[in-house]
Formats: structure tokens, C-alpha cells, sequence
């Protein structure tokens, strides 16, 4: 049997996917990697759900935290006002997430790409400062506490007899919830894509026109890539907050937005699994790179960093990075947007994908000098139908 | 014709001039001329690059720190001089931007240049914030005042030290001086947009590019133009106001949301929808927070009104309110 | 394409939360649990963990109510700092680590976080100067930027005791971070002391662990009320920052207000609010419309807040005769006050902490005060607040060691609470700190709950300048009473003090 | 292919479209009935795409109504359109260019068949790229594609969809000779087929040889309407398009 690259991908997803599983026990049941490890997830899924957005349907949405924050107040709210259990509050908070998902997928309808990023700031910055206006009935800038979720005595057994680590410590049910939620919401949208409203959502980004001339409902193919992609993000929201217990308006500033955005471009926001890793990459490499361990020789010489912001801990032996972490963060996203337009990690998929390798822009040369070719047999026998050669590979304008 | 009401023939004049809702707009109406100053750079920038600059509020950013260094650390620098460098360092950081990261999309080289172009501002905007972070700090900075109002006491008009009392109705000194720069600056800008053959040719630009190549401008150098001068428009708002408000490096932040209120209302890529909508913008939040009943609430949806004429703007009438058509 | 598949994948979903969750959750948050047999246990473990002379009926009835309010009821495994000196002995560098949790990014307050990083720094130096603790043991501080976010409270917490094993936490700005980092805190029973959280709740959980130098924001809210009412004024406009500090803040300051007879008014500005013109025109209009003294009391912290005076001031609120108002205690910052404020004489300002005036017989404030202007490379700051809490919180805890010549928490739990009043108490830079409620002295009943391991006498000093230009140093302390400098309470707008201090 | 069934009735009723102040189509009345080849000339800014992006929903008309098998099409939106059966080519080619070519022709596959087996439509896919010759470019992305091969590609997509009345948009224009003889073999199918179809060229060779009744537009107005041997006499015509013909070529 033939080998190829596709198989590659397969064992990496296979090694992934293992070492997601695995991942509390490799990080020795740290609850502190554990729960860096949650947010991870956490982002991915932000990400991954914004790629589906951005990338697939080309609508440059700013208010996917917003609708993050959305879902997880309803969900809050849910509980505290109308008494709701927290996994009632959670379909509730979802629901509601997609209702007004629709509703801000048909008003932005029309709009172009520029429009839409300034409509949609300007509904998260509205979203936020109410939130953060209206003290008693959202908790204000304190935030609304959402109460954990109880697992069942029953189900707890089952779990701990399968999962022996189960028990460690209380991040790690949170974690194995988080990881279950980013495979399937990943399955989901990846079996999304791949369907038939995965070529509609491609066809309405690349032409608006075009598709509807071919018979793809548009209106109907960017609202549901719109409310899709927020219930997503709702759904991650109030998972992710029913463990940390509390959400806060400032979740959903647009400079946390901007960190989505960035960690989705990196990784490749034209593709789902390219985003969520890019994602899980840089929450990682952010964590790590908040202290970089130096010999203290090193250290010495960089005393001087510290007039720029950075601090040199010589007790701990660490550089401090502060804020130049998400300054060299920023230039990268600048970079892989001007040169890697398809993002960092993204095409390495892509390449190991690839169906049918062998055609390629060199195949399709190779097919047009066969029909040069063909065409000049013609040329012999029927001079008078056959084009010129020399002009087949100029573009028509 | 109608009866004239009564209530139009008890107009008290003086009473209106001291009243709360004239103070009110007047202060709007000072404010929304600084609005204008920045709208209108990024209305130059995108009617003739055709982009909307998502890191305009940090060149805002900057031009107040230039000046916060400069008065700083020159004891005694005239606070115009400090201007002048902080619209030249903007306009150079912007230029230094566009042929480094715009110019390939303008020549070609970028797929889909209006996704690149959000996002690649964005970066900017990203990017710089962290970069004044990193060396200016997170402490919140004050630029020395560079300008008090000689004492003058003529009855309806007297001064103190920082505001100017009209009537009954103080006005602040720091935000009058900054009006002051905006407006010179505004009518230095149109002078320049329609009275110099370079304003000509970003016009043309403007309205048609390969017309404009045509007839013998270079597109490109225009495009590199009007994004340093759009951004130095920004920095110079940035500059005259760093007096009057604190600086931190995400001041911009709420800075460029009005802008951009401000373009969409006014119409995109409109100069005197940019003006305009300055001022009706200024108006609305002053009057907005002024009026809303619940008193508590009322600074805090500042930002809300604006955002709110945004949404509708864009929702309903997307060319604004002298926008060409699409 | 497949649409089963689809289905199938909602329905997993669907059924996931289902399966879940499907247990009936208390509908009350407030922990009412019921006693189990492993709280039984703890109840048996934490008596005797304490070291308490008499165990009466009444601290078993506390520690009983203690126990039915908290969820975590047994200390988790995972801390992994070392229990006694001989543990550390045998570690290749005999160090005992802090942890310091700060917000050093937005959104939460850096300037704060950066304040108190650099006093922090100051106190490891002045500890470590002679050898550490006991002499040999020098300690090291570990920060963890939490911005503000209670999520990276949480995760910073986890992080300073299982990754980097300190044996206490000494810090925090935020409220929201800290009210997350006391409940990991008390899980892993690591002594946590808290610096500038004001949040009542802190203190409130009455965990043993859990120790605070800062006032809890009722404690401001009465002092500013107190204030207000002792002036005789009638009518208070209360402008505070929409922050997990200004809301709580200025809601408790408006029912005290009202305890005392005083009407009040409350204004929310988002942080970093830039133009408060309009704001000011409000509550100007307000102002004029009522008659009598009226107050303006600005719960706005750090530049915000002089954007706000500097346009109350131009937008003619301030100064007036019948109108007290009282800036943020950023206003103490002199200098940049008069470059930011002009015309702004009269003004008072609440200053939580000491005031140089106040600093000058204690010789640890002196050294603190010298070795802040130092790191700051500002001759003319005075350290904040929170730089002096910061300060002082890791002081205690090296005290705490060293007193109990332990490392296990509850030592350091008992040798905290032997400070039982000023006299017995431990001299800091900010003042005499003792505790007068925690395990062994349970907080009785007509006392507020977050009185429990809290230090009752930060100083609330009102504050007034009266000429242009002046240094704080010069500006008169006019309440409370007894701590008047000038011999005056509020300086009418237009003269001067009787007494310059 | 299924064979199509039944009548095809276009009918144009007096339309009129404003831009502005400019009036770009001034009452057009056109019927078309049955499966012919219809072309539509006239010299450029006589209203032809106009004409088109009215038929399929991208405009609306300012007044006058279309309809199409019965049915009022003018004020439905252009997908609706497209699903009642009207397809079209774009002047300028319109491929999808970050899909492979495979995923253009699905995107109408999907819309025309949504439930039918990945397969099957894959199987209907290459069958049509085969005959338009780009069956080998099936995992090429459409951005990479030559502007011929792009033509070529919008003319495969719009098979998928099966449409009864296809209106071509100068299919001729810019592409290379060798695929004008593939074009002309797609034309020849499609009405083989029993579909109507709507042609408008520039190239007056191909329009005269191909089509069976000829429309001329000429600022907004059908000037003239009949079989090509009348129409390419009619004095008007001439006048208007034909006499100027070697100036249009030049643009």
C-alpha cells in the first residue's frame, strides 16, 4: 500500500488526542498546569469557533467573546432569578445565546466585511458596559457567580473507577469536561464544514454574488455560520465559568477579543483545528514566557532591560517579561499576517491532507503543455481551427 | 400660518444661555471638534485607501506620549513645539507602516486585501499597544500644562487660571486651547485637501485611482500619504489633548471607537461628514449623559450612546449621513 | 452530507449536559451544607490544630458555623512548601518563598501591581539584609500577574503553592482576584495576609488562614459617612469608578449616609473615563438645586481620578463655600496634584494609610519611605497605600516565622493572633498591627464578621489643602478629631488655617 | 442529464431601471419561449448586464415586472431565482478561488441535490468536467486556475445546477481559441438538453452562427428582435452597433 502524507496526520491527531487524555498525569496532577491546560481548551474552542466565522464565511465578527460573555450571564441568571438547575441553565443560556446570535446575524446581513467588524465592536462595547452598568441585575464590575456543576454520586464512581487520577484534585473533572467539550464542539464544527453548508459557507465568502447566482441561500448561510459559531462560544463560556465560579465584564474587553483573534490567526484561521492549536500554543507559550530562567551571568548583563519594562529577578534567576511577551506576540501576528496569510499552522495540515498530492499548480502546467501538445497535432491537420500556442498561458483579463 | 405658542414668546434669552442643556451642548460641541480632528484622519485614510485603520486610536496613543516625553524631559519646551514633533513622529510611524504593510495590498500581492487590511491594523493596533506598555509603563501619565488663561475679569467674561467663566457657564482652558489647535488644524487640512495640487491628487485618488494613474499620480505614493497624514491628524489630537486627560497605552482604545462612530455617521470617506458627525457626536454624549433619568447610570453609558446612533447608522442608513453611495 | 451524523452530535451533546448534571443543585448560594461525617472530622482536626487554651462551648460553636460555611472541607494534598526548618535545611538552597499576587496587566490595576511589586522587593531586602529569617533563611518573593481577573486569582494561588511551594501569600489589589486566591488559600491551608483588598467577604468567609491589613470597604464607608456627618453637611454626591471596588464601595457609603441622616446620590463612571464634562454639569445642577452644606465624595482611584477633579474644578464644582469635596487619595500625590489640578486649593482628600506627618516617629516607615523614593527614582513619592500594605504584609509574615519558629500554618496562625491588641501588637511601617477576632477570640455577636483576623485601625485621615501649590506634608489633617494637625476641621475656600501644622 | 420537460417561458414586461439620473433600461419587453438560443448584442452601455442582473435578481427593476414559468420573479431574492431554474455566467469570472474546483461544482450540486450521496454528485461533477476538459484541475484551487480554465469552471458550475435558462455572459471574451471550440461544444449540449439560453457576445461570428433569434439592445431599448439573417439587415442595427463595430473592438 501506498504511503501517504494523510497518515501522518492521522497518528499526530492519534497523539493528540492521547495526550489530551493523558495530559493531567503527564503535568505530574498539577492543579495549576491543569487549569492552565483547562483555559487552553477554553481558547481553542474560542478560537477554533471564530475561525468558523472569520474563516469560513468571511464575516469578521468582534463579539464572539461578547457572545462568550452572553451565554454565561444568561446562564447566571438563569440560575440565580429563575431558580434553574445549572445544567437546565446551561441549554437555557445557550439558547438564548442563539436567539440573539440570530438576531444580530440578520441585522448585520448586508454588511461588508468593514461594516460588519464596526457593528459588531459596537455591540460588544455596548453588551459590556451595560453589563457593567446595570449593577443588579448582571453583579456589576464584580461580576455574577456561577455555581458549579454537581455530579452525581453514580456517575462520580463510574469515573473514578475509569479514571484513576479522577479524584486529585478538583480541576482535573473540570479539565476531562473542558476536553470533552473541545473535542465534540470540534467534531461538530468540523463535520459542519464538511458537509454541504461547509461548501455554502466557503461559496458566500469567497462570492457573495456568485453563490446566490448558483442558488445558495445566503441570508440563510451567513446566519447560521453566525448563530452556530456563537452557541459555540456561549456553550464554551458557561462551561468554562461554571467551574471557575465567577464571570466578570472585563472577560469580554476587546483587548481579550484581540488575543481570540491573534491566537486564531497564528494558527490559521481558514482552519478549524489550525486555530484551536494555534490557540492552545500561544495560551501555553504565554504562560512560559512570563518568566524565562536565565544563568544569573546572563541575567546580569540584562539589567538593563529593566528600564523598558522588563524586571530581572537574579534570586529566582528569571527575566521577567511583563509586557514584552505580548509585544513580541504582537509583531508575530503581524508578520504571519503579511507573509503566512494562512496562518502558522494551518498550511503544515494542509500539506499532510492533501488528497491527491500530485496535483498541483506543476500538474496543471503539465496538463496545458498537454494540450499545447494536442493542439499542435491539430494544428498540423486542421491549421485553420488551431489557436496560437504561444499565447495559452496568458491569463484572460 | 400657526399661532406662534406661548411658550416661543417667553423665551428668556439669558436664561437659555446659563441653562443647563445650552452648557450642556456647548461642551459637547467643544469636545466634538477634537472628535473631528481625529474622524477626519481616518475618513482621509479611508477614502482614498479604502480601508478602515483599526490602530488609528494609537497614533492618538503616541502623539500624547510624544509630547508627555518631550515636556518632560525639556523643562520648558513650548508646548507647540512638542506638537509639532508628535504630528511628525505619528506621520512617520504611519508612513513607515503603510509602505511596510499596506503597499502590498495595494499592488496586489495580498489575497483578499479587505480581510488582510482589518486585520493587519488590528495587529498594529495590537502591537503598539504592548510596545508604549512596555516603555512607557501602565502608569497612568499627565502631560504639564502648557497653558493658563491670564487672569481677566470683564463681568460676563472672567478667567481663572484653567477655566474661562462665560457668563455663568465655565469652560475648561486645557479643552478650549485643544480646540483651538483642532480647529487650525482642520482648516489647514482642508486648505491643504482643496487648495494644493497634493490635495487634488489625493482627491483624485480618492474618486478613481486609475484615472488618477492616468493623468500621472502615483497611487502608491498617495496611498503613503494619505495614511501619514490620516495618522498624523490622530497623533495631532492626541498631542493637544494628553494636557486635558490622563495617558495610559490603551487610551485609544475609546478614542478610535469614536472615530469610527463618527466616519459611519457622517458618511464613509465624507470631510464634511467627518466634521459633522464630530460635533454631533460630542452633543450627543453630553446631552446623553446630562439627561439620562437614573443618575447613577448616566456616566457610565456615555459610551453607550454613541455606539447605540452607531448601530443604527450602520443598520439602517450605512452611508451615513453624507456617505456616497456604495 | 451526513446528516445522521449531525444529529448524532447534537444529541451528544445534549445528552453530555443531561448526564452530567442532572442532580438538584441548592437553589441558595450562601453555603448552607449540611454537616457530614468528613465535616465532623475536620471539625475535630481544625480544634486540634488550634492552640487555644480554653476550648469553650463557644468556640465550638463557632468553629461549627465556620465548618457549615465552607465548601472545601478537608486541606487538599498539593502544598508542597516545607512543614519545618529541618525539611528546608536539607533543600540545596535554604530559601522560604512568598508568594506575591499582583496585577501587573490589564485588566487589572497596574499601577497598583507595580507599586507593590517594588515594595515588595523592598521588604525582601530588608529582610534577607541580616541573614533571613532566624538569621539564616532568607526568603525570596514569587509574583504572579493575576490582572485583576478572578480566573488567574485562582490559577495564580494554585500555581504560588503547588508549583512553587510558598509557605505563605502576602498581597493582592483586586478584590475579585483576592476573594478567589483566599478560597484556594484555605484549601491547601496556606496562611494568606491581604493587603489591599478591601471586599468585606474577604474577611467575611472567616477562614483561618486568612489574614487582613487593609480596611474592608465598610470600615472606609462608615469613616467617609462619619466625615460627611460630623461636617454637618445635608446632601452628598457620591462619584465612584464602576469597579468591583467603586460599586460596593459607594453603595455602602450611601446606606451608612443614610444611617446618619444624610441624602445621597450616586454617579458610576466607567475606569478610565477620559470626559466627565457632562458629568460634572449633572452633578453641579444637582448641587445648586439643593440647599445647606453639600458634599461631593470622589470613589474614583488612581489618574481617573484627577481627570475627574481637574474637570470638577474647571467645570466650577470646586472650590465653593458651601460645598465639601473630597478627592481620591491619589490627591496626596502632591506635585503631580497641583500640575493636574490647577485652581484646585480647598480641596480635601481621604487618605487610607498614614501621612508623613504621621511617619516621622517611626523609624520603619522613615527606612521604608527612603528605600521607596529610591526604587522609584521620584524623590517626591510618597509611598501608596498599597505599596505600605504590601510592605508590611510580608514583614508580618516573616515575623510570623520567625515568632513561631515553625512553618506550619497554624503556628504562624497562632503567633498572628498572639498579637491580640496595640500594645501586644507588631510594629509596621504603617502602623501598630494586631488582630482582635480570629480562632481563639471568635468574632461575638453585634460585630460585623469581617472584624475576624482583621486589623481594626487603618488610619482613615481626611486631608485639606488650602494654598496653591502646597506639599502634603503642609496639608492639614482635619478629621478625625483627634488626629487634627491644624486645630481646625474644614478650611473654609478663601481663608487660611489658624494653625499651619 | 435529465432531459427537461415542459415549457420554458421568459417574459421581460416593460422594464425600466434608473440609476440615478440615468436611465439604463427604458421599458424592455422581451419573451422568451421554449428552448432556443437567444442572442443579445448591442454595443457596450446599451443595457445588457443590466438586462441580466435584473432576470437574476441582483437588481431590482425601478418598474415593470418579470416572470418566469408563471411565476413573478423581479422581487425574489437572486438564490430563489437561481432555484427556479435561471443560471448565469458573470462577465468576469467569478470562481470561488480559495475552493478547489471539486468544491465549486458542488456548492449548486448541494443546493439542487442536498440529500443526494457525496458520490453520486462527485460522480455528475467529473462527468461535466470531463467533457469541459478540466477534469484533472479537480483538487486545484479555483484562484490558481488560468482565466479560461475559470470560464470554463463557471460554465461546469452552472450545469450542476441544472437550470432551464442559462444566461451566458460573454463566454468568448478573453479566452483562448482552443476552449472558444469547447464553449461552442457546451453551447451545442446544452441545448440539445431542451434548455433556453440567453447569449450575449461581442464576438459576431459566433452569435450569428450560434443563435436562433437575435436581440439587439441599444441605449435601453430592443432596437430590433428576430432571426439573424433579419436582424443583422435591419437598418437600425446597423446604424446603432453594427457601424461602429470596428470601434468597439478597439475598446
Amino acid at each position: 500500500m501506498k504511503f501517504r502524507r494523510i497518515y501522518i496526520l492521522w497518528g499526530l491527531t492519534g497523539i493528540f488526542l492521547l495526550g489530551l487524555a493523558l495530559y493531567p498525569p503527564l503535568v505530574g496532577l498539577q492543579p495549576y498546569w491543569i487549569l492552565v491546560g483547562m483555559t487552553a481548551l477554553f481558547y481553542a474552542i474560542l478560537a477554533s469557533s471564530w475561525s468558523l466565522l472569520a474563516g469560513y464565511t468571511g464575516q469578521f465578527s468582534f463579539a464572539h467573546m461578547a457572545f462568550m460573555g452572553l451565554g454565561t450571564y444568561a446562564a447566571g441568571i438563569l440560575i440565580r432569578d429563575v431558580g434553574l438547575k445549572p445544567w437546565q441553565a446551561t441549554i437555557g443560556g445557550i439558547l438564548i445565546t442563539g436567539l440573539v446570535g440570530l438576531v444580530i446575524g440578520y441585522l448585520c446581513l448586508r454588511m461588508r466585511a468593514v461594516y460588519l467588524a464596526l457593528f459588531t465592536i459596537a455591540f460588544a462595547e455596548i453588551f459590556r458596559l451595560v453589563v457593567k452598568a446595570e449593577v443588579k441585575f448582571t453583579g456589576g464590575p464584580n461580576g455574577l457567580e456561577i455555581p458549579p456543576y454537581t455530579i452525581p454520586d453514580a456517575l462520580q464512581a463510574v469515573f473514578r473507577f475509569f479514571i484513576p487520577y479522577w479524584d486529585a484534585n478538583p480541576y482535573v473533572p473540570a479539565y476531562y469536561f473542558m476536553a470533552v467539550l473541545f473535542f465534540v464542539s470540534l467534531l461538530f464544527m468540523f463535520m459542519l464544514v464538511r458537509s454541504r453548508f461547509g461548501i455554502f459557507f466557503r461559496a458566500v465568502r469567497e462570492d457573495e454574488e456568485a453563490a446566490a447566482a448558483l442558488g445558495v441561500h445566503v441570508v440563510n448561510t451567513r446566519v447560521l455560520a453566525f448563530v452556530v459559531s456563537s452557541m459555540i462560544a456561549g456553550f464554551a463560556g458557561i462551561v468554562f465559568h461554571h467551574f471557575i465560579g465567577l464571570i466578570v465584564p472585563d472577560q469580554m474587553q476587546i483587548g481579550r477579543m484581540s488575543l481570540i483573534i491573534a491566537m486564531a490567526v497564528i494558527g490559521g484561521s481558514q482552519n478549524l483545528i489550525g486555530a484551536a492549536l494555534g490557540a492552545i500554543f500561544i495560551h501555553f507559550s504565554l504562560e512560559w514566557l512570563q518568566s524565562i530562567p536565565l544563568p544569573v551571568a546572563v541575567l546580569q548583563q540584562l539589567l538593563f532591560l529593566e528600564d523598558i519594562g522588563f524586571s530581572v529577578d537574579l534570586n529566582a534567576g528569571v527575566l521577567r517579561t511583563n509586557a514584552w511577551r505580548m509585544v513580541g506576540f504582537g509583531l508575530l501576528l503581524m508578520l504571519t499576517l503579511r507573509f503566512w496569510q494562512n496562518g502558522l499552522i494551518s498550511p503544515v495540515l494542509d500539506w499532510l491532507a492533501r488528497r491527491e498530492a500530485a496535483e498541483t499548480v506543476a500538474q496543471r502546467f503539465q496538463a496545458e503543455r498537454d494540450m499545447d501538445a494536442i493542439d499542435d497535432v491539430q494544428a498540423i491537420t486542421n491549421p485553420a481551427e488551431a489557436g496560437n500556442p504561444s499565447s495559452s498561458s496568458e491569463p484572460a483579463s | 400660518m400657526w399661532p406662534i405658542p406661548d411658550i416661543l414668546l417667553d423665551i428668556n434669552f439669558f436664561q437659555i444661555t446659563s441653562s443647563y442643556i445650552f452648557r450642556l451642548i456647548l461642551e459637547g460641541l467643544l469636545i466634538g471638534i477634537i472628535y473631528s480632528l481625529m474622524a477626519l484622519g481616518l475618513t482621509l485614510i479611508f477614502s482614498v485607501l479604502n480601508i478602515v485603520s483599526f490602530a488609528h486610536g494609537e497614533f492618538y496613543m503616541i502623539g500624547g506620549y510624544v509630547v508627555y516625553v518631550l515636556l518632560t524631559r525639556f523643562k520648558g519646551m513650548p508646548g507647540l513645539v512638542g506638537i509639532v514633533v508628535a504630528a511628525l513622529v505619528t506621520f512617520l510611524i504611519g508612513a513607515v507602516f503603510e509602505r511596510l504593510f499596506l503597499q502590498p495590498m495595494a499592488k496586489g500581492k495580498v489575497d483578499r486585501p479587505s480581510e488582510y487590511a482589518i486585520l493587519v491594523t488590528f495587529g498594529l493596533s495590537f502591537f503598539l499597544q504592548f510596545v508604549l506598555l512596555g516603555i512607557m509603563g501602565p502608569f497612568p501619565k499627565k502631560a504639564p500644562r502648557f497653558w493658563s488663561f491670564p487672569p481677566i475679569d470683564l463681568g460676563v467674561i472672567r478667567t481663572t487660571k484653567a477655566t474661562l467663566f462665560l457668563g455663568n457657564i465655565p469652560l475648561s482652558g486645557g479643552r478650549i486651547f485643544a480646540a483651538i489647535i483642532a480647529l487650525l488644524a482642520l482648516g489647514a487640512m482642508l486648505w491643504f485637501m482643496f487648495r494644493t495640487w497634493t490635495g487634488w491628487a489625493l482627491q483624485a485618488v480618492s474618486q478613481d485611482r486609475n484615472a488618477a494613474a492616468v493623468v500621472g499620480i502615483n497611487p502608491l505614493t498617495m496611498n503613503t500619504l494619505a495614511f501619514a497624514l490620516g495618522a498624523m491628524l490622530a497623533g495631532l489630537a492626541g498631542a493637544v489633548l494628553v494636557t486635558v486627560f490622563s495617558w495610559v497605552p490603551w487610551v485609544g482604545v475609546p478614542a478610535s471607537a469614536k472615530s469610527f462612530v463618527i466616519i459611519v455617521l457622517g458618511g464613509m470617506g465624507s470631510i464634511p461628514g467627518s466634521l459633522v458627525g464630530g460635533l454631533i457626536l460630542g452633543v450627543v454624549e453630553s446631552l446623553g449623559t446630562g439627561l439620562f433619568p437614573d443618575p447613577a447610570r448616566a456616566q457610565a453609558y456615555r459610551d453607550v450612546f454613541g455606539l447605540i446612533i452607531f448601530a443604527l447608522v450602520l443598520w439602517l442608513k450605512p452611508t451615513g449621513l453624507f456617505g456616497r453611495e456604495l | 452530507m451526513k446528516r445522521w451524523m449531525l444529529i448524532v452530535t447534537v444529541l451528544a451533546i445534549a445528552s453530555l449536559a443531561l448526564v452530567a448534571c442532572p442532580q438538584p443543585t441548592p437553589q441558595v448560594i450562601e453555603k448552607t451544607v449540611v454537616v457530614t461525617k468528613e465535616v465532623e472530622k475536620v471539625v475535630t482536626k481544625e480544634v486540634e490544630k488550634v492552640v487555644t487554651q480554653v476550648v469553650t462551648k463557644e468556640v465550638e460553636k463557632i468553629i461549627t458555623q465556620e465548618i457549615v460555611k465552607t465548601v472545601e472541607v478537608t486541606p487538599e494534598k498539593g502544598r508542597c512548601a516545607p512543614e519545618t526548618f529541618a525539611e528546608l535545611d536539607k533543600m540545596e538552597k535554604p530559601v522560604i518563598k512568598i508568594g506575591v499576587p499582583v496585577p501587573l496587566s490589564a485588566p487589572g490595576s497596574v499601577t497598583g501591581g507595580q507599586a507593590m511589586q517594588i515594595a515588595a522587593n523592598i521588604a525582601v531586602n530588608h529582610i534577607n539584609e541580616n541573614g533571613g529569617i532566624m538569621g539564616k533563611y532568607p526568603i525570596d518573593v514569587v509574583f504572579y500577574d493575576t490582572s485583576g481577573l478572578p480566573e488567574r486569582g485562582r490559577a495564580g494561588a494554585e500555581y504560588l503553592i503547588t508549583e512553587e511551594c510558598v509557605a505563605a501569600i502576602a498581597g493582592e489589589y483586586h478584590s475579585a482576584a483576592g476573594v478567589q486566591e483566599k478560597e484556594i488559600a484555605h484549601k491547601y491551608g496556606v496562611l494568606a495576609i491581604f493587603a489591599e483588598t478591601w471586599n468585606d467577604k474577604i474577611t467575611a468567609a472567616q477562614y483561618p488562614e486568612v489574614f487582613r491589613i487593609a480596611p474592608a470597604s465598610s470600615m472606609v464607608a462608615q469613616a467617609d459617612a462619619k466625615f460627611f456627618s460630623d461636617l454637618g453637611v445635608s446632601w452628598v454626591a457620591i462619584v465612584a469608578e464602576n469597579t468591583d471596588y467603586g460599586v460596593p464601595a459607594s453603595e455602602a457609603t450611601k446606606e451608612r449616609l443614610a444611617d446618619l441622616g444624610i441624602e445621597s446620590e450616586i454617579y458610576l463612571a466607567e475606569q478610565g473615563t477620559q470626559d466627565f464634562s457632562a458629568l460634572v454639569s449633572r452633578v453641579l445642577q444637582d448641587v445648586q438645586q439643593r440647599e445647606g452644606k453639600k458634599g461631593v465624595l470622589t470613589l474614583i482611584t488612581g489618574e481617573t481620578s484627577y481627570n475627574f477633579e481637574q474637570q470638577a474644578v474647571e467645570g466650577g464644582l470646586a472650590p465653593a463655600e458651601d460645598l465639601i469635596f473630597v478627592a481620591n487619595q491619589v490627591a496626596a500625590n502632591h506635585t503631580e496634584f497641583w500640575a493636574n489640578v490647577p485652581d484646585g486649593n480647598y480641596m480635601t482628600f481621604r487618605r487610607v494609610g498614614v501621612v508623613p506627618a504621621l511617619t516621622k516617629d517611626n523609624p520603619v516607615a522613615q527606612r521604608f519611605i527612603e528605600d521607596y523614593k529610591k526604587a522609584t527614582k521620584d524623590p517626591d513619592r510618597f509611598p501608596e497605600s498599597y505599596a505600605f500594605e504590601q510592605y508590611d504584609a510580608l514583614m508580618l509574615v516573616a515575623y510570623a516565622i520567625e515568632k513561631a519558629g515553625s512553618l506550619k500554618t497554624a503556628d504562624l496562625i497562632a503567633a498572628l493572633e498572639a498579637l491580640d491588641s496595640r500594645e501586644n501588637g507588631y510594629q509596621g511601617a504603617q502602623g501598630v498591627y494586631y488582630f482582635k477576632y480570629g480562632v481563639s477570640r471568635p468574632v461575638p455577636e453585634g460585630e460585623p464578621e469581617w472584624m475576624w483576623h482583621q486589623w481594626p485601625d487603618p488610619a482613615i485621615l481626611f486631608l485639606q489643602y488650602w494654598s496653591d501649590g502646597q506639599p502634603v506634608d503642609e496639608a492639614c489633617v482635619i478629621w478625625p478629631e483627634h488626629y487634627q494637625t491644624c486645630g481646625t476641621d474644614y478650611v473654609v475656600p478663601g481663608t487660611e488655617p489658624p494653625v499651619k501644622p | 442529464m435529465s432531459q427537461r420537460n415542459g415549457t420554458i417561458r421568459l417574459e421581460v414586461r416593460n422594464v425600466i431601471k434608473n440609476f440615478g439620473g440615468l436611465q439604463a433600461l427604458k421599458g424592455v419587453t422581451l419573451n422568451i419561449e421554449g428552448p432556443q438560443l437567444v442572442g443579445l448584442i448591442g454595443p457596450n452601455g446599451a443595457g445588457k448586464t443590466t438586462l441580466t442582473n435584473i432576470i437574476t435578481g441582483l437588481l431590482k427593476p425601478s418598474q415593470g415586472q418579470v416572470w418566469f414559468n408563471g411565476k413573478r420573479i423581479d422581487t425574489l431574492r437572486p438564490y430563489h431565482i437561481a432555484r427556479l431554474g435561471i443560471g448565469r455566467t458573470f462577465q468576469v469570472t467569478r470562481a470561488f478561488r480559495r475552493m478547489t474546483v471539486l468544491e465549486n461544482m458542488l456548492a449548486p450540486g448541494l443546493v439542487k441535490h442536498p440529500y443526494m450521496s457525496r458520490k453520486e454528485l462527485e460522480k455528475r461533477a467529473y462527468e461535466i468536467m470531463e467533457f469541459l476538459t478540466i477534469d484533472h484541475l479537480r483538487h486545484e484551487m479555483g484562484g490558481n486556475l488560468s482565466g479560461g480554465q475559470q470560464k470554463l469552471l463557471e460554465l461546469a458550475r452552472l450545469l450542476m445546477l441544472e437550470p432551464d435558462l442559462i444566461i451566458l455572459d460573454e463566454p468568448f471574451a478573453g479566452v483562448h481559441p482552443k476552449l472558444q471550440r469547447t464553449i461552442y461544444d457546451y453551447i451545442q449540449r446544452v441545448r440539445e438538453q431542451g434548455k433556453a439560453i440567453i447569449l450575449i457576445s461581442h464576438d459576431m461570428e459566433s452569435i450569428f452562427t450560434l443563435s436562433e433569434r437575435l436581440v439587439v439592445l441599444n441605449f435601453g431599448e430592443i432596437i430590433a428582435d428576430g432571426p439573424p439573417e433579419e436582424v443583422k439587415n435591419d437598418p437600425a442595427v446597423i446604424e446603432a452597433y453594427l457601424g461602429k463595430e470596428e470601434e468597439d473592438e478597439f475598446i
